[in-house]
């Protein structure tokens, strides 16, 4: 019998919030899903849209963004350029098939362990529901070769 | 021996004990490591931070030519400084390394071996991949301006304030209030040695004004902030108080003279229990004991129709100034103290105890203005309508422990309250109840006071308070407050009478936490205290370096705890100072000039201004000094010619290559 | 020569251009039993899936989308474009706005019929049929006008070109065309620059037409090749006309003249729909443009036929004049030499298509010498969001249509492309067809085929490149013989030499 | 000998091979300088005249079978293969056909032509994914463009007829963005906040100052240079034709990236109102290059 579908998740984290939320989630044993693969930047301002279309490409099913709330974040803005360039993405990424649940920009700070723990599982249930990514990049190119 | 060119890894993963080895198969990720592409060596070890996993480390490097190093276990956040220094030792750039998060990114959250070992192959496999792409990097290192800003002007601020104005630093002191002292100040006596808060603190308070290494500004706010470690802006705003500090002499006659003769305006320092009139001095030891016109409430300000006879009473000295007005004061500090203290709990949000209802029942900190001898009673204990009580309940955890407003423990209400219960019964003779749900008395000589409020009769019921009410069921409790509490050790409901009730409020975070820790770019925690950069190994270090915290903002504590807490900061700070510069994270961005076509778009996006066009080579510059590494320009620039050291694009597509490329 | 077939029952012969490219143009040669053509047809495929891959771009982005269907006339398709989003928006552009697409539209037309008179579709013509294949491009044609006249053409090209790049960012893929109006003014200089390039481009088309006479007309042997019924189909005519109804290339009324030259009808182009429709054959993609009222009869001529034909010599037919004295004498002159209007003549085109360069020249001098073409205000800004839009020219290759729907933010959700090779792909299959009953008998396929097929069509010049990326020039044909079953039972080629060969 | 130069098409509009005709007289010297062996928007040539050549200019995209199999060929005759034009270095316009599916055109033409689809007669097989050169086969040099410039095209023969040739595999253009040699770089603030992006259906561009700064997308900063910003000239918005500058991986991603990074607004409905009149990602920030990004196509079930 075929193994159930386990999304993969890249998860670009900043180091200042989300990232130190991951390690409190860490310390204080909450236990969520190991679908998530976390990157760390020192800003959600830092995550270039490359990167994310990247993951896409080589077969990520879902990318999660994760920076400090408004106001918050430890450069002053960052993540208000995050924020931008994700709605931007987000709009782009429905163009190219790519359903807007598989992406998702979050703020999380150093103090939310528990919501980096439902983020991470609600995108799992999420993805699971939506099944693998329609046809990889790959296939297409054995099409046409 | 070993072509520098051809990249050989270290990979060393971490047992943690069995923090990581309980739920990662260490052996089977290890083995999987040495079969990664350009791994030379890899291993498993039960701690690699232990100095032998270290010295490990180093051996291999000389020994296997390695180049490049990869270690897999906790949070680069505890030991990433570590391991790079241990790759330094073993003779490498200490920014060929990379670290790899297998515990708190999985053996601590994850449940099963399987998957936890499958995840941390993924996140070693992508580490391999980055390190292989890092590049030598130096650290850059930063002066430390010598001078200090401490924020609150409560115990915590003003001992900080001593100790490092005592070592010789110059210390600028930031107090809201008209004077320093903060809730100490309102103390009577202090927990467990009753010694009395004003001898001990006043003194302080005095040589604080008096220290020629301190400049104090009361009645002031820090109003902008900008700058780094080392070198940090600050504006601080200082409120009119209409009186020239610089010629008041303190002598006071202004506030006898004003045209009212009597005080009306309740007094905010006795938390209006006593009044006071327009000018005022908050207590008789405020320091700087210079008077405040309060404008809300003078005469002159409200109409401009006032005989201004304090202005008279003044004389030559015309140290009063009604067109008084804001001023900015900007100064130059390489570190901050951020010592803002707390708020009490507002009993009002608990309607069940009838405080703001029934004129009897008292906060804690009412009680305090009350026993207090220069308190609006003069020390006397007396209700509102100037009777004695015959019988006093202090009601525990009132706001503390509490599902409904806040779940911590405050610390200090057990012990305050039962100094309370000792200083109410000896300026009473009342019969005095405590309701407590646990007594908490952790504390040199906490205990022994226990005791001895026991042995002074003081009456204990275990069980939290239902409710607090003032109609009776017979003649015992008319007139009275009732209040309603579960024996839970006689195991029954009791309904005792009393004349006064004390609410022992709790400490949660001043009410603009927030704004203030925006303002100084630091982070809380979920209750909303500051949150330290590590709850162990740097309690009073924040995650932005050169900001410290001390007091109870950071969570509630007694005083010799704040004050221990105070001089850890000051250590911090003088550390700081002494090393005279602190070594940066090399993380900046740089523009690759070949490539940059002088689009201008990062321009605008460096919220440190760090990014600059020069015209006539009609490129953008990065002002390494200024960058603090975010990443924004580097994401934003349309020709990828900003390239971010330990972040390089390269390095990234790496890691996400490594992620995913299945092995 | 010839090829035998045994106890074939059905046969079909494909033609088709070797550079294949996808969904390419090719020649479809259906024989009956009895071994005679049955049906002959040309066959344009589909647009690339600009009609497809259009949809969700925003309306304004058109203009220079479309022109990429076709790097030979980009400007054609740019200017259709634009006029379909004047109409899309509900907006007029101001006079000078106008004034200048007209100039930068007719230049491009100078330029676009000397390239292909000089380079693509007239060399075999101007080298005659009898030149081998190898001779028949733009090197033969040199070698027989002589280097100066090819560095004269290049010279003027380039002329013309560059202007057309100094206002319409670019010559190849223009970007100037905006809905209201275009991009930027004219400036005085430019103006100027026009003015003295008109006159040049005047005398150039003059010198052309002298080459033609000098070539062409003087030759008998050519003048029977026009006239040759092999390249003779009586049809319908399509051009678009001003009030005078005299010739018009950037906008005017469509008007349609029947075989013996008698106005059939003249209507406004967003009424293009109650006039033309496409049939669809099945075995085909491609859309065969007729006349709605008279109908499809199949592939036949005559006054019951809904076929009809655009391009210059359609467009001089469906017309009464040029609008400009000296192209106007020629008009006279072009039906007088031809004896009488309207003329069936196929390769008349080539002709037509000199006489409308010296129209598109002279319209280049009026335009660029009236005052109000410099005025700055050249941009009317759309009030309403866009709904349905149609806009028409004539491209150099005949009328071309382009027909959007767009969304309410402005973005296209269909468009509806009609380029002058389908309006012509009709008579082209009648071309196709006749030649083929003529040349094959069932039992043999004479080699003269090829010849005479590779005339009719490049007489049309059909612009393949706006349906198959193969330019006009290079379209060596070949024959393939095939079984039912489709499996190639033989086939004829021509070689580069111009040998044709048996494989 | 002169070297042997070849030039050929895929999946394009005949665009480039026009623009070789615009080398107008600059062309003669070059056809001095090789010996061009075919060439076929001039010359007449078959599949079977294809020989050993050292220069192949190859445009237009890979879209069928039939050119893919060409290009194949032609690698295998060409001693150096050169990606000429948008389509062939990006995959062009054309490439937009990524955004469907062979079988949406196929539809998309059947409907309007009504025909059942039983066409009867065998065409090439229609990819479904547009493909640039270099994903079929390996190509050695680039010229960009849409059409590329003929100054463009004459650097580069020059570059490839010198004895020591540029470095494999780059893009015979500068290496800076179009903002470089752009007519209007004066003008360009240098802090940008638009309040929200503009269409050009709706805004009357003023000619003397920089687009972007008009709030019109103007892709010239992520732009490849060489241009000299013609489309700036026709004061039009750079729309990307020359490609992504040397270190960007992903133009859309990138020239995306810098359009977002300039707005002002923070609130998530103030951006979704600033990108209201950008209601076409895909065809703005890809308009050459979807085929050679890295989702290539749209996903389809």
């Amino acid at each position: 019998m075929p193994e159930p579908f386990e999304p993969k998740i890249v998860a670009f984290f900043c180091n200042w919030c989300t990232y130190l939320g991951a390690d409190l989630a860490g310390t204080s044993r909450l236990k969520y899903a190991p679908n998530a693969r976390v990157v760390r930047v020192m800003c959600s301002g830092r995550v270039d849209p490359q990167f994310v279309l990247d993951a896409f490409a080589k077969g990520a099913d879902g990318v999660l963004l994760g920076g400090c709330h408004p106001g918050d974040c430890h450069y002053q803005e960052g993540n208000y350029k995050a924020l931008r360039r994700f709605k931007l993405l987000q709009q782009f990424l429905g163009q190219m098939g790519i359903e807007p649940e598989r992406i998702r920009l979050e703020w999380i700070s150093a103090a939310e362990a528990d919501r980096v723990r439902t983020v991470i599982n609600e995108m799992v249930e999420t993805l699971k529901r939506l099944g693998p990514r329609k046809a990889p990049v790959e296939t297409q190119f054995a099409e046409a070769s | 021996m070993f072509d520098p060119d051809d990249i050989r890894v270290g990979v060393y993963v971490c047992h943690c004990g069995t923090n990581i080895a309980a739920t990662v198969d260490v052996r089977e990720l290890a083995a999987y490591g040495a079969g990664l592409p350009h791994v030379a060596v890899s291993r498993e070890y039960k701690y690699v931070c232990s100095d032998p996993g270290q010295d490990l480390i180093r051996q291999d490097i000389r020994d296997h030519g390695l180049n490049r190093i990869v270690v897999a276990s906790c949070s680069p956040h505890l030991h990433e400084h570590t391991f790079r220094t241990a790759t330094a030792m073993g003779g490498l750039n200490a920014f060929y390394f990379h670290m790899v998060n297998i515990r708190e990114q999985i053996s601590w959250v994850n449940e099963d071996k399987v998957s936890g070992t499958a995840k941390a192959k993924d996140l070693l496999r992508a580490g391999v991949r980055r390190v292989a792409m890092h590049r030598p990097l130096e650290r850059g290192s930063i002066p430390i301006h010598p001078d200090v800003l401490i924020v609150g002007g409560g115990i915590a601020g003003i001992h900080a304030a001593l100790t490092l104005a005592n070592a010789g630093k110059h210390v600028y002191l930031v107090e809201r209030e008209p004077s320093i002292g903060g809730h100490m100040a309102r103390f009577d006596k202090t927990f467990p040695t009753l010694d009395c808060a004003a001898c001990i603190l006043t003194p302080k308070m005095s040589s604080v004004k008096n220290h020629p290494n301190i400049t104090l500004w009361t009645y002031s706010d820090v109003s902008a902030l900008e700058g780094y470690v080392g070198s940090y802006k600050v504006t601080v705003t200082r409120r009119p108080r209409y009186i020239d500090e610089s010629l008041c002499v303190g002598c006071l006659e202004c506030i006898d003279a004003c045209v009212y003769k009597q005080a009306k305006v309740p007094d905010e320092f006795n938390y209006g229990l006593g009044k006071r009139r327009p000018v005022y001095v908050p207590f008789p030891q405020a320091v700087p004991l210079v008077p405040v016109i309060d404008p809300e409430t003078c005469i002159q300000f409200k109409s401009g129709k006032c005989k201004k006879t304090c202005i008279e009473a003044c004389g030559d000295r015309h140290a009063i100034d009604l067109r008084q007005e804001a001023k900015q004061e900007i100064i130059e500090v390489g570190s901050i103290i951020v010592s803002t203290g707390f708020q009490a709990y507002d009993a009002r949000r608990n309607p069940y105890y009838g405080y703001g209802v029934y004129p009897n029942v008292y906060t804690a900190l009412e009680v305090e203005r009350l026993v207090n001898a220069s308190g609006p009673t003069a020390g006397e204990v007396v209700l509102r309508d100037g009777r004695k009580p015959q019988t006093v309940g202090i009601v525990h955890c009132v706001g503390s422990r509490d599902e409904n407003s806040n779940r911590w423990c405050s610390r200090v209400c057990c012990m305050y309250s039962l100094k309370l219960a000792h200083l109410i019964k000896e300026h009473t003779g009342a019969e005095v109840y405590n309701f407590y749900i646990d007594m908490r008395t952790p504390g040199k000589g906490f205990e022994e006071f226990y005791q001895k409020l026991l042995n002074e009769r003081v009456h204990f019921i275990r069980g939290r308070v239902a409710e607090i009410a003032d109609w009776g069921l017979d003649a015992t409790e008319e007139g009275k407050l009732v209040i309603r509490v579960e024996d839970t050790l006689a195991g029954k409901v009791r309904r005792i009478p009393v004349d006064m009730v004390v609410l022992s409020t709790g400490l949660e975070p001043q009410a603009d936490a927030n704004d203030i820790r925006r303002l100084f770019n630091i982070s809380c925690s979920s209750e909303g205290f500051f949150l330290e950069r590590h709850p162990k190994l740097a309690p009073v270090s924040t995650f932005t370096d050169g900001v410290f915290l001390a007091g109870c903002c950071q969570g509630p504590k007694d005083i010799p705890d704040t004050v221990a807490q105070a001089g850890a900061a000051a250590a911090e700070v003088l550390a700081l100072i002494d090393a005279g510069h602190v070594e940066t994270e090399p993380n900046t961005a740089y523009v690759l000039d070949e490539f940059c076509s002088g689009c201008k778009t990062c321009v605008g996006l460096c919220p440190y201004h760090a990014i600059t066009f020069q015209e006539e080579r009609r490129k953008s510059e990065i002002n390494q000094a200024l960058c603090k590494g975010c990443g924004t320009c580097v994401a934003a620039c349309p020709s990828a010619a900003i390239g971010q050291h330990l972040f390089e694009d390269s390095e990234i597509f790496e890691e996400v290559e490594g992620i995913l490329t299945y092995a | 020569m010839s090829t035998t077939f045994e106890a074939a029952t059905s046969r079909r012969i494909s033609i088709e251009p070797v550079t294949r490219l996808e969904g390419h143009g090719r020649i479809e040669i259906f024989l009956n039993d009895e071994g005679k053509v049955d049906r002959a047809v040309f066959q344009v495929p589909e647009l690339r899936g600009f009609e497809k891959f259009v949809q969700g771009r925003p309306a304004e982005d058109m203009p220079q989308i479309t022109s990429r269907i076709c790097g030979v006339c980009p400007t054609a398709h740019h200017m259709a474009s634009t006029k379909a989003l004047d109409d899309l928006y509900r907006v007029t552009p101001p006079p000078a706005a106008r004034k200048i697409r007209e100039l930068i539209y007719h230049t491009f037309f100078v330029e676009d019929h000397a390239l292909h008179f000089y380079f693509l579709g007239g060399p075999d013509f101007v080298m005659g049929p009898s030149a081998l294949p190898g001779e028949r491009n733009v090197i033969g044609v040199i070698g027989k006008v002589g280097i100066d006249t090819a560095q004269r053409v290049i010279a003027v090209r380039r002329t013309l070109r560059d202007l057309m790049a100094a206002v319409a960012g670019k010559a190849i893929h223009p970007v100037f065309g905006v809905p209201g109006g275009v991009a930027k003014p004219l400036t005085r200089e430019q103006a100027v620059d026009f003015r003295r390039a008109a006159g040049e481009a005047v005398d150039f088309a003059r010198f052309t037409l002298d080459l033609f006479d000098k070539v062409v007309l003087a030759n008998q042997a050519y003048l029977d090749l026009i006239h040759s019924d092999m390249y003779a189909h009586r049809t319908y005519y399509m051009g678009m006309v001003n009030e005078q109804n005299r010739v018009s290339f950037y906008d005017g009324t469509l008007r349609v003249v029947s075989p013996s030259g008698a106005q059939w009808a003249r209507f406004e182009t967003r009424a293009y729909r109650d006039y033309i429709v496409e049939h669809a054959e099945p075995w085909s993609f491609m859309k065969f443009c007729h006349l709605k009222s008279i109908g499809w009869r199949g592939l036949v001529e005559g006054e019951d036929s809904g076929v009809y034909s655009v391009g210059p010599l359609a467009r001089l037919n469906a017309a009464e004049g040029m609008a400009t004295p000296l192209a106007h004498e020629l008009y006279l002159r072009f039906f007088g030499v031809l004896r009488g209007k309207p003329v069936h003549y196929t390769l008349a085109n080539h002709w037509a298509r000199l006489i409308e360069m010296l129209y598109a020249a002279e319209r280049m001098r009026q335009l660029a010498e009236e005052d109000e073409i410099t005025d700055p205000h050249v941009r009317e800004l759309p009030q309403s969001p866009g709904d349905e839009g149609i806009g028409v020219v004539e491209a150099p290759r005949g009328t071309l249509f382009h027909h959007y729907a767009a969304d309410d933010r402005g973005r296209i959700t269909k468009a509806n492309l009609l380029v002058a090779t389908q309006n012509n792909a009709a008579r082209m299959a009648l071309s196709v067809e006749k030649a083929a009953r003529a040349l094959i008998d069932g039992s043999t396929v004479q080699e003269g085929v090829l010849n005479m097929i590779e005339m009719a069509l490049r007489a049309y010049d059909p612009c393949l490149g706006c349906a198959t990326h193969s330019l006009p020039g290079s379209m060596p044909l070949m024959v393939r013989l095939c079984s039912r079953a489709g499996s190639v039972v033989a086939s004829l080629r021509r070689d580069s030499d111009g040998r044709i060969v048996r494989e | 000998m002169k070297p042997k130069v070849a030039f050929y098409w895929c999946a394009s509009c005949g665009g480039c091979e026009e623009c070789i005709l615009d080398l107008a007289e600059d062309l003669l010297p070059v056809l001095d300088a090789v010996e061009i062996v075919f060439w076929p928007v001039a010359l007449d040539f078959k599949e079977h005249d294809i020989q050993p050549v050292d220069i192949c200019f190859l445009n237009g995209a890979v879209r069928t079978s039939e050119q893919k199999r060409m290009a194949e060929l032609l690698r295998a005759n060409a001693k150096v293969l050169v990606a000429f034009g948008a389509c062939a270095q990006l995959g062009g316009i054309p490439g937009l056909a990524n955004l469907s599916t062979a079988r949406d055109i196929l539809e998309t033409a059947e409907e309007a032509t009504g025909s059942d689809g039983d066409h009867g007669l065998p065409l090439p097989e229609l990819f479904d994914t547009v493909l640039p050169i270099d994903r079929v086969v390996d190509v050695d040099y680039y010229v960009p463009g849409c059409p590329p410039t003929p100054k463009i095209i004459g650097q580069a023969l020059t570059a490839l007829l010198k004895t020591e040739v540029p470095s494999r595999h780059s893009v015979l253009a500068p290496e800076q963005a179009l903002c470089e040699e752009c007519p209007r770089r004066a003008t360009r603030p240098e802090t940008l906040a638009l309040d929200r992006f503009r269409r050009v259906a709706d805004t009357i561009i003023d000619e003397n100052m920089c687009i972007l700064a008009q709030g019109i997308p103007c892709l010239g900063p992520a732009t490849r240079a060489g241009c000299e910003g013609r489309c700036i000239a026709g004061n039009m918005p750079c729309t990307g034709c020359f490609g992504p500058a040397p270190r960007v991986r992903d133009f859309g991603a990138k020239a995306l990236s810098a359009m977002a990074s300039i707005l002002a607004p923070t609130g998530d409905d103030e951006i979704t109102d600033a990108l209201r009149d950008l209601p076409d990602p895909a065809g703005t920030f890809y308009r050459y290059s979807l085929p050679a990004s890295f989702l290539t196509r749209k996903a389809t079930p």
